[in-house]
């Protein structure tokens, strides 16, 4: 578990950054709960510190917040690494890290259409998948849809 | 396409050329907007989305098997594997022991697939370029492999054979002798490949040299599968994070340094070889056994999530699952290798000329069931 | 200048065995299949259209205990259910499934508790309306 | 040739003989309609892979007189293979308006005959018929080759039935 030792160094430096539940994680990989405000510094740190891939980006719905989850991965040494963070349902609002892992600009602003999540620093934060000027966003649970003529 | 002139801040006249979604040579329903000043392309913008079905949302309505029907449809040229990613997040959460037998199943069909796709790679990267009798020449060949798929599992492209928990059907007789002469002639097929394409004095102008992507741009944009290994990255999730039983085959990882579009085409030929390899050593090592293990019949798999990578043809195909304990899934996400490795695009194609567009597209393989699902 | 021709040359020779190849099956039986004439082997798993057994007797096996139409992803099989008052036992007296919706996953044929659901081979299904991808139980009870 | 065939009809009527002349017209016309259908490249989705496979090798569509094209102004047949979302919808509809007359459209596979898996989702339009009329409908997800040259057939039966008496002042007061 090399990845722990990160993992404890982050929780040093950065108060209120704790361990993700990690009863739910079945794939064992270390889980980092951090709050909002200190997540670019946090992605920069693990950046300088060899997780130099970042894997996936993605967000989840949690009817009473949402968790922004980001896999790295250090491709020479094989340790990977989670980071959530949970937002604000009404005002989600999340520093971009595409400044740092160009990779993460589709795959924030996916996150931005389907569920509704504001990134700012992002260079060009407009909708990816869905049509110009659709309405809601669609991943989140209580996304509801009026029929139109295509139905 | 629509055209239209523009002027630059500089009082130059550029010209706004939109490139699909209906085109030919994009793969689908990619639109390109590109800038162009004369020849050279100042700035490029893909637009995709145009095959947004959705698929992440319905997954929360379908039970676990019906997701794993419903993969088939993520990306389309490679099914089986996802299949394999998404019966592995499900088994992750369960915590089941899939029997032997379906394992070496599970990878010859795997396996076979990566051929398909590379074949299918193959003829369309050909025809990009210019050459019509390699796809006819692929098809043939892929046909042959359809055959295998549809004898074992009923379907030539959604197959629906991963069960949470092993496969669904065994073997039909005969099959592991056909499999053998498949590989067998494919093997053959490969050298006309090689004398047909390869070493086409064209087909090298046009791609030598193309669309180079360096080590830290593949690091960066997290590309992943042959686009990574081209630019001189040695990295195969078999090899390095193995999962399933690929750690008892044999293979090689190859790998390219010049990271331009004949690398990435190499690739994939190299690839195919060893895909080649392993499908002959599942073909010796299968022994007779289980196929199922024994999972309840309404799946409801415990709170938690997973996150599953695998290395599907296109790249690091990964599933992230998570679970409330019902029996439908609480959130599906895929990693899609096809999704990342477009956005390289924005970047390798700002100064090259319009012409090498299809053929650095072409390079990529993308499929955009995968890239908007 | 040399270079230049050296080029040209190779191209050249690149073309011939490119030709070669194209050559070699020119001479060999081609294997487009004349399909109406000609019909590819369908594998025997083929999952094609479905059908409903009947017994020996040609009785109905399907009870209408609705398990295909609930594990359907999409929703395509619908089904009437009464209870015989003669035998006292449930039988359907509609099974309708929309062809032009199923996906063709085969899940309905592995849930079915009597094993009276299957895909056949038959692939063909075209029609001029959506109506007539809609097929009742004429079509798909094989007697 | 456009007013000459819509006209033609309705002067002809007029003289003895005239109906044979229209009869072995409209043979003639369906005849080369019917096997020079040329299709739009217009793939979508997961059918457009069983719809090139039958333009290949194996089955070799070209046999019936199918010949892809990439532009619909020389394309009359448009074959909807896959899924069609509303991002782009609008473009089918565009594209099917530049094809000339006559036009006919093959809808191949659940997704564009219904909506098939994706019936209830958000982004997906339910069915092709609620955007351009379609001739014939292929089953199947995808539909086999041969399906797909079945719907061909089919296709090419309805072509026959067809007479220059549609064309024209029909067509317009219809």
């Amino acid at each position: 578990m090399d990845a722990q030792k990160y993992l404890n160094e982050i929780k040093g430096r950065f108060p209120g950054t704790a361990d993700a539940a990690p009863e739910r994680i079945k794939d064992g990989v270390p889980a980092l709960l951090c709050p909002a405000p200190f997540l670019f510094e946090i992605v920069k740190y693990l950046k300088a510190e060899g997780f130099n891939y970042l894997m996936d980006l993605c967000a989840t719905d949690y009817r009473d917040s949402l968790e922004v989850i980001y896999h790295f991965c250090a491709l020479e040494t094989n340790v990977k690494l989670t980071v959530k963070v949970r937002l604000d349902r009404e005002k989600p609002e999340l520093a971009s890290i595409t400044p740092l892992y160009p990779g993460a600009d589709w795959q924030e602003r996916e996150a931005f259409d389907l569920l509704g999540i504001n990134f700012p620093g992002h260079p060009d934060l407009k909708n990816l998948l869905l049509p110009c000027g659709w309405e809601g966003h669609p991943l989140r649970k209580d996304y509801s849809r009026k029929p139109d003529q295509y139905d | 396409m629509t055209e239209n002139t523009l002027k630059d801040k500089d009082g130059f006249e550029t010209m706004y050329l939109n490139m699909g979604p209906q085109h030919p040579s994009t793969h689908g329903v990619l639109r390109l907007g590109l800038v162009l000043d004369g020849e050279v392309i100042i700035k490029a913008e893909p637009d995709i989305g145009y095959l947004h079905r959705g698929m992440e949302k319905l997954a929360e309505s379908r039970t676990y098997q019906a997701n794993i029907a419903m993969s088939d449809r993520f990306d389309y040229v490679t099914s089986m594997n996802n299949n394999f990613v998404t019966a592995l997040a499900v088994e992750k959460l369960l915590g089941v022991e899939i029997p032997k037998r379906a394992q070496y199943l599970r990878i010859l069909m795997a396996e076979l697939n990566r051929v398909v796709n590379h074949i299918l790679f193959f003829g369309f990267f050909a025809m990009d370029l210019g050459a019509t009798t390699a796809l006819i020449f692929g098809f043939r060949e892929r046909e042959e492999a359809l055959e295998l798929f549809e004898s074992v599992c009923g379907a030539r492209l959604t197959y629906n054979y991963f069960r949470v928990g092993g496969v669904s059907r065994d073997l039909p007789a005969g099959f592991i002798e056909k499999a053998g002469n498949f590989v067998k002639m494919m093997r053959s097929r490969l050298k006309d490949y090689d004398d047909l394409v390869t070493g086409n004095v064209i087909f090298q102008d046009r791609s030598v040299g193309i669309g180079r992507i360096s080590k830290e741009d593949v690091l960066a944009y997290s590309l992943s599968g042959p686009v990574m290994r081209a630019s001189g990255i040695k990295y195969d999730i078999r090899k390095d994070d193995t999962y399933s039983v690929y750690r008892e085959f044999d293979f090689e990882v190859p790998v390219r340094e010049n990271g331009d579009c004949f690398d990435r085409y190499m690739m994939r030929m190299l690839e195919l070889r060893e895909a080649l390899k392993i499908i002959e050593q599942v073909l010796i090592k299968l022994e007779p056994g289980e196929i199922l293990a024994k999972v309840p019949k309404i799946i409801k798999p415990p709170a938690g999530e997973a996150y599953v990578r695998t290395e599907s043809p296109k790249g690091e195909l990964a599933l992230y699952l998570v679970s409330d304990g019902t029996a439908n899934p609480y959130r599906l996400h895929l990693r899609a290798p096809s999704f990342i490795n477009l956005q390289i695009l924005q970047k390798i194609l700002t100064g090259v000329k319009v012409a090498d567009v299809i053929a650095i597209l072409g390079s990529i393989d993308i499929t955009l069931g995968e890239v908007d699902r | 200048m040399n270079a230049y021709i050296l080029k040209i040359l190779r191209g050249f020779w690149s073309l011939l065995v490119g030709m070669k190849v194209t050559l070699k099956y020119f001479f060999k039986k081609p294997v487009t299949v004349q399909y109406p004439y000609e019909k590819r082997e369908i594998a025997p798993v083929w999952r094609g259209i479905l059908n409903q057994l009947c017994d020996a007797k040609g009785v109905e096996l399907c009870d209408g205990c609705q398990i295909c139409g609930r594990i359907c992803p999409v929703q395509c099989i619908s089904m009437e259910v009464y209870k015989d008052p003669a035998d006292n036992k449930r039988k359907t007296s509609s099974y309708i499934v929309d062809f032009g919706r199923c996906m063709f996953c085969g899940l309905c044929v592995e849930a079915c508790p009597k094993k009276c659901l299957v895909h056949t081979t038959d692939y063909v299904l075209v029609s001029y309306e959506r109506a007539g991808m809609v097929l009742g139980k004429d079509k798909l009870v094989k007697r | 040739m456009g007013i000459l065939l819509d006209e033609a009809p309705y002067i002809l009527e007029n003289f003895p003989g005239g109906g044979i002349v229209i009869t072995s017209a409209d043979w003639f016309i369906n005849w080369s309609r019917a096997n020079s259908l040329w299709p739009l490249t217009f793939g979508l989705a997961c059918c457009a892979f069983e719809m090139i496979s039958a333009n290949m090798s194996k089955y070799d569509l070209d046999r019936f007189g199918v010949f892809p094209r990439p532009t619909p102004r020389q394309a009359d047949l448009i074959f909807v293979a896959g899924t069609l979302t509303k991002k782009m919808a609008p473009r089918l509809k565009k594209l099917y308006d530049q094809m000339g007359e006559p036009k006919y459209v093959i809808s191949m596979g659940s997704c564009s005959n219904t909506g098939g898996p994706f019936y209830d989702s958000y982004a997906v339009v339910k069915g092709v018929d609620k955007v351009i009329p379609v001739d014939v409908y292929v089953a199947g997800c995808p539909p086999r080759p041969e399906n797909l040259i079945e719907g061909i057939k089919k296709l090419q039966e309805k072509i026959k039935k067809d007479t220059i008496k549609n064309n024209g002042r029909a067509k317009i007061f219809k």
